[in-house]
């Protein structure tokens, strides 16, 4: 058995279309054992769906799937994993009423004599997570947990099945470097026993930093596989979008000092956060880091109105908003970007139009009615300065690829022009491309006198956007950076809590 | 001073306009006795349907009963809830609706509303005078007591050219006889006579009549003894000529009898039979309360 | 990912896009079958009969689709609409205005008033005290219910006189245009309803808020004043169903409106309306009571038919219209 | 954001953990309530009554538990009982086997594979036809309630041996180890139930499927095969209300069990279940089955309530339950 060239997976000549629409053209595709293969390309550019076809998830068009050097039919609904086939979706895949324990081993439950073996399956669970340092409650439900959290689990899950390949779609796009780092470490334990990993990710430095070879796809078709040591991320970035890509970050650009101070936090504590103050002027942008479960995205929806608050203040321009009032934060020219775009963003079941429009509707409406077309201005126009691309443009949201759900859901929040910006990791899934076009749409908007917050666990975004950066730790603020001192080095201290501001 | 006797009287929810009447003549003549008998305490529940009221015996029962009188929603499956009290020595009245095994060993009185008379009585009326007449039925729910009334019926008009046109069920409600008899106008070019053998269905076959502006229906024949049936015969409408009586009130002939069977002593066991009287212009004025609900 | 197609395009004449068409296939069928069974079926006048008596139905599940819509359900209607005619029938008798125009003016006022009333009741016990839709409405369906038994003491309440049934009459027995009364009505709620819920943003919201509640409120959708606001459309319409339910029978009791709850929530979904919530079709509701009203009405008319038999061939025939629409909304 | 703490704890004893804890509060405030309504309310005979005749509802409520955790929903539950109970009962009428107690074992076996099949039908529709379990279920329960009105011709069905009767008494009203037959077979039954739902992989399969069918269809779980076979445990549980059903009444007619299937699905609300799916709560449903059949006790032994109300006090207290329940799960 095996592939002289040790193949142990292979997609040869594949093609894929959806109800006419072509999304990938006879694409060749292969994996060695024991190697980590990078897929790259831009949003909507396949990859998605050429490593569903790779895990049985869809078929193939024409073309073939071989393992281990065979043809092979995989059979769908996750049974390929018998094979030794396994996949993390782009997105969760978790059901929201069942524990981490439960959904571990979710049609895979062990048993004894016909009864469940809760306690086996749970210290199985509790290992996994530990593996991962995952401080995760195996006795949780997911339902409460973080989408971070969610994306251990899903990891976990992966890794502890003794897969001969395991496929992970942007597994790190909801992680902070320092998870990540443990992600890595257990991929590379892994693969020297012998695995495989096929590694999606829009991130330039992991893909260096793991893969030992990368594919490029492009519109649907294969452009390059080539050894990692060959390649430069200047090298990969210009074959995904193909053309030159300048330097990622447009110049920063420090506010005035007695810039008016638009949003103003005071003492604010919810449940799990404490006591976080800041200040936010007129064209600052403001980044907030953190490790998971730090509480920024707990500190945002307090500040917005989305979460009740046990005391503290939010002045937007002076004036103090009521807590709990998303409302009123709207009407004070506020907007909230979660980072959740599935269960809180997107209505996956509806067209990209009425998603663009959900939360401005009153800008197309005339006496009380509403214009379709001026929503379908809007939808061109968001789609041109957002760059969303859907090869059918009647097509539903979910249907889309992960990354332009992401610009769909940026363009929703943006619609109403806001001018006080809150972002919860703002390139979630976005390809780097776009993520250029992206900050300089922030910087713009920056520019032009509104105030943005950027969450974001990508430290180079943090760190190349924001002119002051805020660092949580366990629902505190502790520490806040400004112009040089914003370095990784620096960051990760005070995330870690190795120092403390005074 | 008398002693203390209780009667439990279990009967159906008042979810139709007859058994609506016999709510309202329970708790009359529940009154009533009270007043006239100071020991004396009737407690009226009422059930929906028979596995509730086979729980409503046994509730009654748990308050130590000396007497029940019960009008069954559905005979037989009470059967072995109210054995179970009869068992424990309480004297049992069972009223209009008797189960197949109907004895002394089930119970002590049995006032009996005769539903196979309503049917028979409506027919020999149609028979009499209009023998020839293409007759459309309602029917009510497909329950025992509606087979009963066919089965008059049809004994009824046996030896008549009455030709029965078409049988459905109007479930006892007016806006679905409404429904059923306007399509019967669609479907017969002639009908002579309508049997809907009860009040609240006449309601509905009268507005959709009407609205149809059919003139060859000659008369309706509903039931029961409404007030608003009974005063329609009294004021000598043409197409409400005659009612059946089947008087809600029957309940309270039967709590009547039994107080004096338990206070007074009276040997008042064995089966008494009410008439389905028929009433015409001459007698309705007998009949009509216009102070009753139903 | 449960991803269902729902497009986008909608016109003012509703929800007519191909996958739409599916319940006006099967109510087609259903024409050629009761003329099939009977010639008569198909006369002007049966057909009107049809569609004048499954008004009722057909202005509550056009109340039922925002409900619906909006990820709730109202199982209170059928008595909502009893208790709501009884207190007009009680207040047209008492005639506490002497002139019978502005009395009957006055009622219907009220019965609206009522029927809006009673559905807030029903969406605050839902939204505030966060009670499932289906056993909150139950509740109130047993309420409702109680209530009218209780003020009918068990037996009717009949409209007295005979001067405002006259005046009334007209409003279930005339007609517009040479149209039925109910007919018009129901066509002209139906319209307005399909504006509302395609052609404004509370319509939007409605949908939003049934298709998923969280992503509803991080769009700073008021959730549970969009869901109330759905009840209150619902007792609305089921009082526009009494202004017309009065003048046909001019009487209630306690078995008044039952099981048309079911009735018309099996409209709305035969219509095309999922239940689960986040997708709503008037015009495909209106459909449905049609389908309904012509089950009965060929039953009725065919010959072959045990009446014992009607009730078990009805709910076949409502499975068998789901499945003619499923696979048609498939294929298209 | 919409998060409630569903708390994973399960042991077999159920869902017996803090939040689950609710609905049984509830209960014993109604017993409270009770006690200061009628002495004679606290008596061990009453409460043996009460408790007896929740059997049948708790009974098919376990059923119902299974399939509304899958996700679906069961409205034929009602008229399956009456057409299984019919069946039974023509059968043992017909007397096709002269040993009354082999005849009798005979009709039973005959009861519990009439109720699966139904089930099964159910399930069959349901989820190869694609059609909202709602709809279907309404269709077959048209479809059941009409064969059971054909079967007994618009009449009853009535158990006519007076020799299989005495030899089928005891079944309901026997009692083992001094616990009356109803109420062990309930226990007995529920206790099986919560193994199967919290104890192996179907249950966890069940639960997975009701909280969202993608991510199990993903997880290699054969969603359609694990609803139709809840479907299937709910006919069984009915054909098992139906073995007490039969000796208790000895007959049925076409309005045998209507409006059960609310009761089912009301009480497994009261008892915690979602309705949405996703979490089952087999002795919750149990519970909520003696709070519906107790507010009816309560209502008969107090002697102050006009009977009219006794519709509208149900309603209003059903949904205090829940209100109770509701505060109490948010609380602990
Ligand atoms: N089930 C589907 N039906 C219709 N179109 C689909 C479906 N799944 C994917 N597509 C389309 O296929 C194209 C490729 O999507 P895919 O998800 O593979 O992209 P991707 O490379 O993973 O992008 P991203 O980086 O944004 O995740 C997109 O245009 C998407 O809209
Ligand atoms: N491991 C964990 N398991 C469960 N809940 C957690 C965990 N870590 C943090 N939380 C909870 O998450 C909330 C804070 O997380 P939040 O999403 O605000 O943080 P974040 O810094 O935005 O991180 P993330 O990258 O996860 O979004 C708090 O309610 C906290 O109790
Ligand atoms: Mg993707
Ligand atoms: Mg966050």
């Amino acid at each position: 058995m095996g592939d002289p060239a040790g193949i142990v997976l292979a997609a040869a000549h594949v093609s894929k279309e959806f109800a006419g629409v072509q999304v990938l053209f006879s694409v060749d595709f292969d994996l060695r054992k024991g190697e980590v293969h990078a897929l790259m390309g831009e949003n909507g550019a396949g990859k998605s769906t050429l490593v569903k076809i790779l895990s049985g998830f869809e078929q193939p068009s024409s073309g073939q799937v071989l393992l281990d050097g065979q043809p092979v039919t995989l059979p769908p609904n996750g049974l390929a994993e018998a094979m030794g086939i396994c996949i993390i979706h782009q997105e969760f895949n978790l059901a929201e009423d069942l524990t981490v324990t439960e959904s571990m081993f979710l049609g895979r439950e062990i048993t004894r004599f016909g009864i469940l073996d809760r306690k086996a399956m749970r210290a199985a669970t509790r290992k996994a997570l530990n593996q991962l340092g995952a401080k995760v409650d195996e006795n949780a439900v997911i339902r409460t947990l973080p989408v971070a959290a969610r994306q251990m689990v899903e990891i976990a899950k992966a890794i502890s099945r003794d897969a001969r390949v395991v496929i992970m779609d942007e597994p790190t796009a909801v992680l902070t470097k320092a998870e990540t780092e443990v992600l890595f470490q257990q991929i590379r334990r892994l693969k020297a026993e012998g695995t495989s990993f096929i590694f999606v990710s829009h991130k330039l430095d992991e893909v260096i930093a793991l893969s030992d070879r990368v594919t490029i796809l492009r519109d649907g078709q294969w452009i390059k596989t080539a050894a990692t040591s060959d390649l430069t991320g200047e090298k990969i970035a210009q074959l995904m979008v193909g053309r030159e890509l300048s330097s990622l970050f447009p110049q920063k650009r420090e506010p005035d000092v007695d810039e008016e101070v638009v949003l103003e936090v005071r003492d604010l504590s919810t449940a799990f956060v404490k006591n976080a103050s800041f200040r936010l002027r007129r064209g600052e942008i403001m980044g907030f880091a953190g490790l998971i479960g730090s509480g920024r995205t707990e500190l945002m929806e307090a500040v917005i109105g989305l979460r009740p608050r046990q005391h503290g203040q939010v002045l937007a321009n002076g004036v103090a908003l009521p807590a709990g009032d998303l409302g009123a934060g709207m009407a004070a020219g506020m907007a909230y970007l979660t980072k959740d775009r599935k269960g809180r963003g997107l209505l996956l079941n509806n067209g990209m139009t009425t998603n663009l429009t959900l939360q401005s509707l009153s800008q197309h409406s005339r006496h009380g009615y509403l214009v379709p077309a001026s929503e379908a201005k809007a939808m061109e126009r968001a789609r041109r300065r957002f760059d969303i691309r859907a090869r059918d443009p009647r097509i539903v949201v979910g249907r889309m690829s992960g990354g332009n759900q992401q610009k769909l859901l940026l363009a929703k929040v943006m619609e109403r022009e806001p001018r006080i910006i809150l972002i919860d990791e703002p390139t979630r899934g976005i390809d780097v491309g776009t993520k250029q076009q992206i900050y300089n749409f922030i910087s713009a908007l920056a520019a032009d006198g509104a105030a943005v917050i950027v969450v974001s666990s990508e430290m180079p975004e943090v760190i190349g956007l924001c002119t002051k950066v805020a660092v949580m730790r366990e629902g505190r603020i502790v520490g806040q950076l400004e112009g040089d001192d914003i370095t990784e080095h620096e960051i990760m201290r005070y995330a870690a809590g190795l120092k403390t501001a005074a | 001073a008398q002693e203390a006797k209780t009667i439990g009287v279990s009967i159906p929810a008042a979810d139709h306009g007859w058994t609506g009447g016999v709510v309202y003549h329970a708790e009359r003549v529940a009154k009533q006795i009270m007043a006239e008998h100071p020991g004396a305490n009737v407690i009226v529940k009422t059930s929906p349907d028979a596995a509730s009221q086979a729980n409503a015996i046994q509730d009654l029962a748990v308050q130590g009963l000396d007497a029940l009188v019960i009008l069954p929603t559905d005979p037989d499956p009470l059967v072995n809830a109210i054995k179970q009290v009869k068992d424990a020595g309480t004297f049992v009245a069972i009223v209009d609706r008797a189960p197949s095994q109907n004895d002394s060993s089930v119970r002590d009185l049995y006032v009996a509303g005769n539903n196979f008379a309503l049917g028979e009585v409506a027919g020999q009326y149609i028979k009499a005078n209009s023998p020839d007449a293409e007759v459309v039925v309602i029917r009510g729910m497909p329950i025992p007591i509606d087979e009963e009334r066919q089965a008059g019926f049809d004994k009824g008009i046996e030896g008549s050219n009455v030709k029965i046109l078409d049988r459905q069920f109007g479930n006892w409600n007016r806006d679905d006889a409404f429904k059923v008899m306007q399509d019967y106008l669609t479907k017969f070019p002639k009908i002579d006579v309508v049997w809907c053998q009860d009040d609240d269905m006449a309601v509905g076959v009268l507005q959709a009549i009407e609205q149809a502006g059919r003139t060859d229906i000659q008369y309706v024949i509903a039931g029961a003894g409404s007030k608003d049936m009974i005063k329609k015969v009294m004021d000598g409408d043409k197409m409400i000529p005659v009612d059946v009586l089947y008087p809600p009130a029957m309940v309270g002939t039967a709590m009547e009898l039994t107080a004096a069977a338990i206070f007074d002593q009276v040997p008042v066991r064995g089966t008494y039979v009410l008439d389905a009287t028929l009433v015409t212009k001459d007698n309705a004025a007998e009949f009509y309360f216009p102070d009753s609900p139903f | 990912m449960a991803i269902e197609d729902t497009t986008p395009r909608r016109s003012l004449l509703g929800d007519m896009d191909l996958r739409a068409v599916a319940p006006f296939v099967a109510l087609a069928l259903l024409l050629l079958l009761g003329a099939v069974a009977n010639p008569n079926f198909i006369s002007l006048a049966n057909l009107e009969n049809v569609a004048t008596r499954s008004a009722f139905i057909a202005i509550i599940a056009v109340g039922a689709t925002f409900v619906i819509s909006s990820g709730d359900l109202d199982l209170s209607v059928g008595s909502m609409l009893a208790f709501t005619a009884s207190l007009m029938i009680m207040f047209l008798n008492a005639a506490p205005i002497a002139d019978p125009f502005l009395l009957l003016l006055a009622a219907m006022v009220l019965a609206v008033l009522i029927g809006m009333a009673c559905g807030l009741a029903n969406g605050l016990i839902t939204t505030l005290g966060k009670i499932e839709p289906f056993i909150a409405t139950l509740g109130t369906m047993g309420i409702y219910r109680g209530l009218t038994t209780w003020l009918s003491q068990g037996g009717a309440i009949t409209l007295e006189s005979r001067e405002i049934q006259d005046l009334y009459r007209p409003a279930y027995f005339g007609s517009i245009l040479g149209v039925p009364a109910p007919i018009a009505v129901t066509v002209l709620l139906s319209l307005a309803a399909a504006f509302v819920l395609y052609r404004t943003s509370y319509g939007r919201h409605v949908v939003a808020v049934g298709s998923n509640r969280e992503v509803a409120r991080y769009s700073s959708i008021k959730v549970d004043r969009v869901r109330t606001a759905a009840f209150v459309i619902q007792g609305l319409c089921v009082a526009i169903a009494v202004l017309l339910y009065v003048p046909r029978l001019g009487s209630t009791s306690a078995t008044t409106g039952m099981m048309w709850e079911l009735q018309a929530i099996t409209a709305v979904v035969v219509g095309g309306t999922a239940l689960k919530g986040g997708y709503g079709r008037v015009w495909g509701s209106v459909c449905g009571a049609l389908i309904l009203e012509l089950v009965g009405n060929i039953m009725l008319l065919s010959n072959f038919i045990s009446e014992y038999l009607i009730g078990a061939l009805q709910g076949a025939i409502i499975i068998i219209a789901m499945l003619v629409q499923r696979s048609l909304a498939r294929r298209v």
